[in-house]
């Protein structure tokens, strides 16, 4: 590849564009041109490297010393001492949480060492926009064998032994699916990647189209070859122009190599990928949505049976998987089934990316083998959470899922496992969530979520889970009553069994979840009109603590309503009749003494 | 049809007629190509009045009903006139927990409009959006193509005024 | 219809032509669309319009006014040429080939082109996709027939169904959509001044006698009778005097009304029967109230020949009797008793003397109406006709010649106007104008045209206009509408005040006497705006 | 087994056996309810293993032809599933979730009129279950909108909820009622649109696009906003509808009322009285329904050829001109250019009279014009008439116009 002798591997994923790449890179670029070291040391902009959390993040290969939260004010000192005179500088290294200790090494960041990169393998590695370093990291390689070497039955075979589920969420074996595609008749069959990525809480599908474009259409292409399709379209939000784009360039660029389109690596094997853009609709999502997408209709599910494997896109066979199994499949056709299965559960093979947000100190992208501890992502890779709170549960799911509370921490990852305790796999957004965080609050986000994207097709989804937001609303807001619980009940089980599609079959979870574990939270808010996670704004009766009180006046000042009676010296005492629950007084006292 | 003259409206330009019409040409034999008609169409005038929905309707040979029910359902879609510029607050989970709401709430206050709504002068448009997959930079406000990320509720007006 | 309306979505491509379906055959269109839409069938479509229904072709072709026969003949030219046509077919079941292949050798493309405006590859495809089809089935109606060779026109069609082996099966044929619920029955019970009832001709003196025997008289006239439109000459010249005329507005239909209601009003006596006081019934001597549908008992002949029961909802307005009661009690009057108890007691007798007809009661079409020809009482009914053989033994192709229209444009009258109906009324408007909704819906005449004519004479939609031909002129607002293409109007013949027959020609086809009501010249100015 | 190991990763599963904890995508789709025949062993069942294209519904062994749904079978054999959204003729959509029923072996309740029938399905279609959710689906419906008026509704005695809600006793009384959300539109001469009756079963949608195919309205908007939408969401009257009524005709609520339906005799009270429409030639069957001697509505007769249940604008709201106050009620004689009423003798004499001396005294110079318009038995009878009273062929009608 280059000559140089080193290489700055620049973040430009989203969450370090946001926080300033840009204006880094620019200032960076200007340095090196005035020190004249263009040649020798190259600047390569790659994908999301997942630690959005400290960003702009810069990996210098080949030492591997990775740095964070750069500013364009860095570049004198970095070049100049780093760069030139081989001394790295520390104060911009990552600095542990629980130890302040300063880690200038990549590979000794606990964020990093404890995780394995198999999806996500090229991220931060290569420059996405440069199809000759994917192929120098084995790039298309899979794809050579599949087509040249492998029939249609040893490539679903290969995917059988590997174990690999589908990481949309359900976790149906993809290779199961393939096969049933391969079986069913037709001249003409598709093979559709799911880029729509609309878990709240979800982004390594934006992150892996960003950081190694190339995977997904290598992937799809052996997908094809199973399945026998000509065809492929990637649905990707709308929203991830950047990852359009870097998919646009891939595909000229394959197509110019001679890797897609007609006669691939003259296999005679033609197959043609475009790209559709959808509009915003997570319910699109859904395999039959999605399609009635492509076909340019609402995206309204349909029943089935017919299966898409049978009748799918403009009714002919078609295979759906998402980004990050498709991101999979390369490796598991080069290296083999038996590689890929060589690491996870029993009935959870290889490896699953989270995208770990919330309260928690490490939030980013993470990719890491299945069987690891629930636990082990929260506080190892994940730091803990911020603040010194404590944690309450971790949302794994999203709307579909449910919440991992502090007695289940210790669940590995595993689809079944996390079923057992109510949650999902889903797509692996994992949303951390503190004490301050009301469970009640929360189902009431999801559902007013699903509520705002049901179709509007059956009548359970539509109906149903708004009657269901409407008790959640009223239990919020201090009216719930005892037969609310109930009602809730009778709502979930019909929603979940009666509707059409997995949006309305799953929508009930985050509340069925929220009851079992968190079921005295919901009493609270019922039985004593009382958030005990202070979210409910309706629910707050502030009062002082008059032994944390040191009678600043502080609260007196912030108190917008004239609630608050302070003078001198003396403790304060909240109006509670004049009180708009705005928590100022509360966010402004130094002490802890309003409760 | 004979595609021989355009529908009046103030918003739409001769020239933006001449694009629409190209969009449509290329598009109309294309099966499935609606929304990325719309999508462009969109792009071209800023929004989708029905009576240039009912156009590319024709142009698109669909019943106009179902291209008007096809720009509902998708929240990309708007059918009204959009402001100078847009904010796009993310509504994603991870932003909700970080405290999303205030800075609705803020907006709300100082510009007066809500999800959904655009201010009179259309300086402002501001939109609820689905998780825009930033969360570790929550809570998100985009404002056109801005990300602005880890957006204390004080900083909003201050970044806002930038924007006229 | 040679076939029935169920094999429309039997067929795999359907060719449409002269038929505005979606207006004037609302549910039949439907068939036609969801063949189409839903079906996956080649849909066909040629008018001079864009109509609704091009929506929904695969191919869509646009002729001038007058252009079917080259259009035609054009579309059997290259199936010939390139060797699609059904050989076996041709050879077993037809006669008359040879004749027809030379007629329609000089129709290439270039030359179809040139007269009807049509592309020539656009004209090729279609020809190909006709062709192509296991079973093609031809749907037509007065677009192609109200022309001076409208009858030729329809052979033509008949020619390209044969050629490509299209009639006498299943989802084929070549089917006219009839306009009136019961000009099928009309027809067939001998309504018609050459035939008896079941089609036998009255100047064939075997047939004469049959019918004399049947019905008990004698002097039946051997001489053919002559056409309403031939009546309305025959009134001005005087050897016509009296007219009986039931349920019919032809001062409103006919084309040339001008002449036409010169020709009424030099009857002696004109006799009008009808439910409303109609144009017609003005110009009477004696008008009789008649009853509805809804008031009596019968049947209509639909246009797949299914006869089907009519019965009496309602009683009538008090006193008035059905047409056939009043007209048994002229005919009593005038001395020559004709008695039936009911109208089921005339069905049987008609059933007995119309061969197609005699395994027909009311009885078997209680719950279902049975298509004719129904000879005996455990014959199913025929819904498709020349399966296996035709009526005649052989189907015989006819060697065509295209003729222009006998009216064609030119500076004076620079535009083609072309008439026909809209969804919301029925052919004169008796009915349908007395219907507030519907009036409602469609108010008042209008002159469509494409965008471009409108600019170029100065219109807007909306501005009232003077159209002009030579025959006469009327005023109706203009409505600029992409369903039209430069050089081509149309105006609807409903409306009796801005009556589109004032404009039309009434020359004839010679062979049907059917007036040329879809094609002449005409020209459009804007019209001063009435005060108040 | 696939299948097996993910069964039982239900099974463990608490909240999976409620049919929860499972995403959209995959795992439902290829679930084969076969899987679960050994569960149970009942006699009838052990027998039909070996038995090729049959399954069980309620018990009862029935066999079924490849690509027959499980409502198709059950119709055959008179077990009666209620349907509410299923429109013959269209495809099925499985929205309204009322014919769901019981499949051993499958996760969630399925919709009988969607799921195809396969050899060993057992099937249970009034499963405690089933009521349970038939019943809420109901209890949602009736609180949707406004459903508490039956008294002055126009449809009440001909509605299918109505139905739904006394088999299943439902009142309605769960939930508040979420009210009126759009207004009605009563903008055009035909249609009254009443969106708080509207519970978005979708078979207006399927009657206009699927056995129409006019394509006027589909479906607009998104969730609890969803609305039954024309181009434009504007009023009909502005519209591509061609009001051909299908949709009035498929509405199983009073969403979709004829525009007068609020003031004229329900069509629960009216007799059908079925006939052959008399406008254009297709010869629609329909149903015109009279009170007191007068015709109220009429409807398409949906079991028989040419037009199974459909019709025009024309067929359908075009019949006021029988009841017309403009009817021609007398005889009339022009005298001195003016009419006066006559009675039929006199009318009838002076015809009878008149022909007989021109016919006397010219051969064919009297015409009849007989008509389309008129039946078989009266063109016969002008033929007749005119062949052998006035001894002419001069007789013909409108054929060609």
């Amino acid at each position: 590849m280059s000559k140089a002798r080193m290489q700055l591997m620049l973040c430009s994923g989203t969450g370090c564009h946001a926080t300033g790449s840009k204006r880094f890179h620019e200032a960076l670029d200007a340095e090196l041109n005035r020190q004249g070291l263009t040649d020798e040391i190259k600047i390569v902009e790659t994908g999301c490297n997942g630690f959005c959390a400290v960003g702009p993040v810069m990996l210098v290969q080949p030492e591997g010393i990775f740095y964070q939260k750069l500013t364009a004010e860095d570049v004198p000192e970095l070049v100049e001492e780093h760069f030139l005179k081989g001394r790295p500088v520390p104060r911009l290294f990552f600095k542990e949480h629980m130890s302040k200790e300063k880690i200038p090494h990549i590979d000794d960041i606990p964020f990093f060492s404890n995780q394995v990169y198999r999806a996500m393998r090229n991220k931060g590695a290569i420059d996405p926009e440069v199809i000759d370093e994917y192929i120098a990291r084995d790039g298309y390689f899979g794809a050579a064998k599949a087509l040249n070497e492998m029939s249609s039955e040893e490539i679903i075979d290969e995917m059988l032994t590997s174990g690999l589920r589908g990481r949309g969420g359900a976790g149906f074996p993809t290779g199961l699916k393939w096969k049933f595609a391969h079986s069913s008749k037709g001249a003409e069959k598709y093979v559709l990647c799911n880029a729509d990525e609309g878990d709240p809480g979800a982004f390594m599908d934006r992150s892996i189209l960003e950081s190694d474009p190339h995977v997904i259409l290598e992937g799809m292409t052996i997908a094809a070859k199973a399945i026998n399709a000509t065809k492929g379209y990637i649905y990707c939000r709308t929203e991830y122009q950047l990852a359009i784009r870097r998919l646009e360039i891939a595909i000229a660029q394959a197509k110019e190599y001679g890797l897609l389109g007609t006669n691939i690596l003259g296999s005679g094997f033609d197959f043609d990928i475009e790209i559709y853009q959808g509009a915003g609709a997570f319910v699109c999502g859904e395999e039959t949505a999605l399609m009635r997408s492509i076909e340019g209709k609402r995206g309204m599910p349909r029943p089935r049976p017919p299966f898409p494997a049978y009748k799918g896109l403009w009714d002919k066979p078609t295979i759906l998987n998402n980004v990050e199994s498709f991101a999979n499949v390369p490796q598991i056709i080069l290296k083999g089934g038996e590689w890929y299965a060589s690491i996870g559960t029993e009935k959870s093979k290889g490896t699953k990316v989270f995208a770990l947000s919330g309260d928690i100190n490490n939030i980013g992208l993470v990719e890491v083998p299945m069987g690891l501890p629930i636990r082990t992502l929260i506080y190892d890779i994940g730091g803990g959470i911020p603040n010194k709170r404590k944690f309450k549960a971790v949302q794994l799911g999203g709307p579909s899922g449910g919440c991992v509370p502090e007695q289940h921490l210790d669940t590995l990852i595993d689809y079944e496992e996390i079923a057992k305790v109510g949650a999902i796999m889903g797509s692996g957004g994992a949303i951390v969530m503190d004490d301050r965080t009301c469970m009640v609050d929360m189902a009431r986000f999801f559902m007013d979520f699903i509520q705002d994207e049901s179709c509007g097709k059956c009548t359970p989804c539509r109906e149903g889970t708004r009657r269901i937001l409407e008790i959640l609303e009223r239990i919020c807001d201090g009216k719930g009553e005892a037969a609310d619980l109930k009602s809730l009940e009778d709502l979930c089980e019909v929603t979940s069994n009666s509707s059409l599609c997995g949006l309305g079959q799953t929508a009930a979870n985050p509340v069925l979840s929220t009851m079992r574990f968190f079921m005295d939270e919901y009493k609270a808010h019922i039985f004593e009109k009382r958030c005990p996670a202070k979210t409910c704004q309706a629910l707050l009766k502030f009062t002082v603590d008059a032994e944390k009180c040191k009678k600043c006046g502080l609260c007196f000042k912030a108190c917008p309503a004239d609630a608050i009676v302070w003078k001198k010296k003396e403790v304060a005492f909240i109006d509670t009749t004049k009180c708009i629950q705005c928590m100022s007084c509360y966010d402004k006292c130094p002490f802890d003494a309003i409760d | 049809m004979v595609m021989d003259h355009h529908p009046e409206h103030p918003d739409v330009t001769a020239e933006m007629w001449t694009r629409i019409d190209t969009i449509l040409d290329e598009h109309s034999s294309v099966p499935g190509s609606l929304i990325t008609a719309l999508r462009l169409c969109q792009d071209t005038v800023g929004y989708l009045p029905p009576p240039l929905l009912d156009y590319i309707a024709e142009g698109m040979n669909l019943a106009s009903s179902q291209v008007f029910g096809v720009a509902t359902f998708y929240s990309l879609f708007s059918l009204k006139p959009k402001g100078r510029n847009i904010i796009k607050a993310c509504t994603g989970t991870a932003c909700y927990v970080k405290g999303i709401k205030e800075i609705l709430n803020h907006i709300r206050n100082s510009y007066s409009i809500s999800e959904g709504e655009t201010m009179p002068d259309r300086r402002f448009t501001l939109e609820g959006v689905r998780c825009l997959g930033a969360c570790g930079l929550a809570p998100v406000m985009v404002v056109n193509e801005d990300i602005h990320g880890n957006v204390d509720p004080k900083q909003v007006k201050g970044i806002l005024e930038d924007y006229q | 219809m040679t076939n029935p309306i169920s094999d429309i979505e039997k067929a795999d491509v359907i060719l449409v032509t002269g038929s505005n379906t979606t207006e004037t055959h609302p549910v039949i269109s439907s068939a036609i669309k969801r063949a189409a839409k839903f079906g996956g069938k080649g849909l066909i479509v040629i008018d001079p319009r864009e109509i609704t229904l091009k929506q929904y072709a695969t191919l869509k072709m646009a002729p001038r006014p007058g252009g079917d026969i080259a259009w035609i003949n054009g579309m059997i030219h290259v199936i010939l040429k390139e060797g699609l046509q059904a050989k076996e077919y041709i050879l077993d079941r037809t006669e008359g080939f040879d004749a027809m292949a030379e007629a329609v050798a000089p129709f290439t493309p270039e030359y179809v082109e040139k007269i009807t405006g049509i592309p020539g590859n656009t004209l090729v495809e279609a020809a190909r996709l006709y062709a192509g089809a296991e079973k093609g089935s031809i749907l037509y109606c007065m677009g192609i027939t109200q022309h001076i060779n409208g009858t030729n026109a329809v052979k033509s069609l008949a020619n390209l169904a044969m050629v490509c082996g299209n009639l006498g099966i299943e989802g084929g044929g070549v089917n006219p959509l009839r306009g009136q619920n019961n000009v099928q029955g009309a027809c067939d019970m001998g309504g018609l001044p050459d035939v008896y009832p079941g089609y036998r001709k009255v100047h064939d003196e075997s047939h004469a006698q049959t019918m004399e025997k049947a019905w008990g008289v004698t002097g039946l006239s051997r001489t053919p009778g002559i056409t309403a439109t031939d009546m309305v000459d025959a009134a001005i010249d005087g050897t016509l005097k009296a007219l009986y005329v039931i349920g019919e507005n032809p001062l409103v239909s006919e084309a040339d009304l001008n002449h036409t209601e010169k020709g009424f009003h030099n009857l002696e006596f004109l006799v009008v029967q009808d439910i409303f006081m109609t144009e017609t019934a003005q110009a009477a001597n004696v008008v009789l109230p008649a009853l509805c549908f809804a008031e009596k008992e019968g049947t209509f002949t639909n246009t797949e020949r299914r006869v089907q029961r009519v019965r009496k909802a309602v009683d009538g307005p008090e006193g008035v009797p059905a047409d056939w009661e009043i007209v048994c009690d002229l005919a009593r009057r005038m001395g020559v008793p004709m008695e039936f108890k009911s109208a089921e007691a005339i069905f049987t007798e008609l059933a007995a003397v119309t061969p197609a007809f005699s395994g027909l009661s009311y009885k078997r079409i209680e719950k279902e109406g049975i298509p004719w020809p129904c000879p005996t009482a455990d014959h199913p009914g025929t819904p498709r006709l020349h399966v296996g053989s035709f009526a005649k033994g052989k189907g015989t192709f006819f060697p065509i010649e295209w003729t222009p229209p006998a009216e064609v444009t030119d500076a004076e009258y620079p535009l083609a106007l072309t008439t026909g109906r809209v969804l919301y009324h029925y052919h004169t408007g008796t009915m349908t104008r007395k219907s507030k909704g519907l009036n409602e819906r469609s108010p008042e005449c209008f002159v469509e045209m494409a965008g471009s004519d409108a600019k170029n004479l100065g219109l807007s939609d909306g501005t009232l206009a003077t159209v002009t031909s030579r025959r006469g002129n009327i005023k109706a607002r203009v409505k600029v509408s992409r369903r039209m293409h430069k050089g081509t109007v149309f105006i609807p013949f409903h409306f009796a005040e801005a009556a589109a027959n004032r404009l039309t020609n009434a020359k004839l086809d010679p062979d049907s006497k059917i007036p040329e009501f879809k094609v002449c010249a005409v020209r459009i100015g804007s019209a001063p705006e009435a005060r108040g | 087994m696939w299948h097996t190991y993910l069964i039982s990763a239900f099974k463990t599963n608490p909240l999976a056996t409620r049919g929860v904890c499972i995403l959209p995508t995959a795992v439902v789709s290829f679930l084969p309810w076969q899987t679960s025949l050994n569960q149970k062993t009942d006699k009838v069942r052990l027998e039909m293993e070996h038995k090729d294209k049959s399954m069980i519904i309620d018990g009862r062994a029935l066999r079924f032809t490849e690509g027959e749904t499980i409502l198709e079978v059950a119709r055959r054999n008179h077990i009666d599933i209620p349907t509410l959204c299923h429109l013959k003729g269209a495809t099925p959509t499985g929205a309204c979730r009322v014919c769901v029923v019981e499949v051993e072996g499958a996760r969630t309740l399925m919709t009988s009129c969607t799921v195809p029938a396969t050899a060993g399905m057992v099937v249970h279609s009034e499963s405690p279950e089933v009521i349970r959710s038939r019943r809420m689906t109901i209890e949602l419906m009736l609180t949707s909108g406004r459903h508490d008026d039956c008294l002055v509704c126009p449809s009440s005695g001909d509605c299918r909820l109505q139905d739904l809600a006394f088999r299943y006793k439902v009142k309605g009384a769960t939930f508040t009622p979420s009210g009126v959300k759009y207004p009605m539109e009563a903008a055009n001469p035909f249609i009254l649109r009443d969106f708080s009756k509207c519970i978005l079963c979708g078979r207006c949608v399927q009657a206009c696009n699927e056995v129409q195919v006019n394509e006027a309205i589909d479906f607009g908007y998104r969730g609890a906003e969803a609305k039954i939408v024309t181009k434009g969401d504007r009023a009909l009257k502005d519209s591509d509808c061609v009001f051909c009524g299908e949709c009035v005709q498929a509405c199983p609520v009073a969403a979709l009322v004829p525009k007068n339906a609020r003031l004229v005799p329900r069509m629960s009270e009216t007799r059908a009285v079925k006939t052959t429409c008399s406008y254009c030639g297709v010869g629609c069957q329909m149903n015109l329904h009279v009170k007191n001697n007068r015709v109220w509505h009429v409807t398409g007769c949906e079991e028989v050829a040419p037009n199974h249940g459909s019709l025009c604008v024309k067929g359908r709201y075009g019949f006021d001109f029988i009841a017309s106050e403009h009817r021609l009620t007398t005889p009339l004689i022009k005298e001195n250019g003016a009419f006066r009423e006559a009675s039929w003798d006199e009318a009838l004499d002076l015809t009878a009279r008149r022909f007989k001396e021109i016919a006397g005294a010219h051969a064919d110079a009297v015409g009849v014009l007989t008509s389309a318009r008129v039946t078989n038995e009266e063109n016969y009878i002008a033929q007749k008439f005119a062949r052998t009273v006035l001894k002419t062929n001069n007789i013909d009608h409108c054929a060609r116009l």
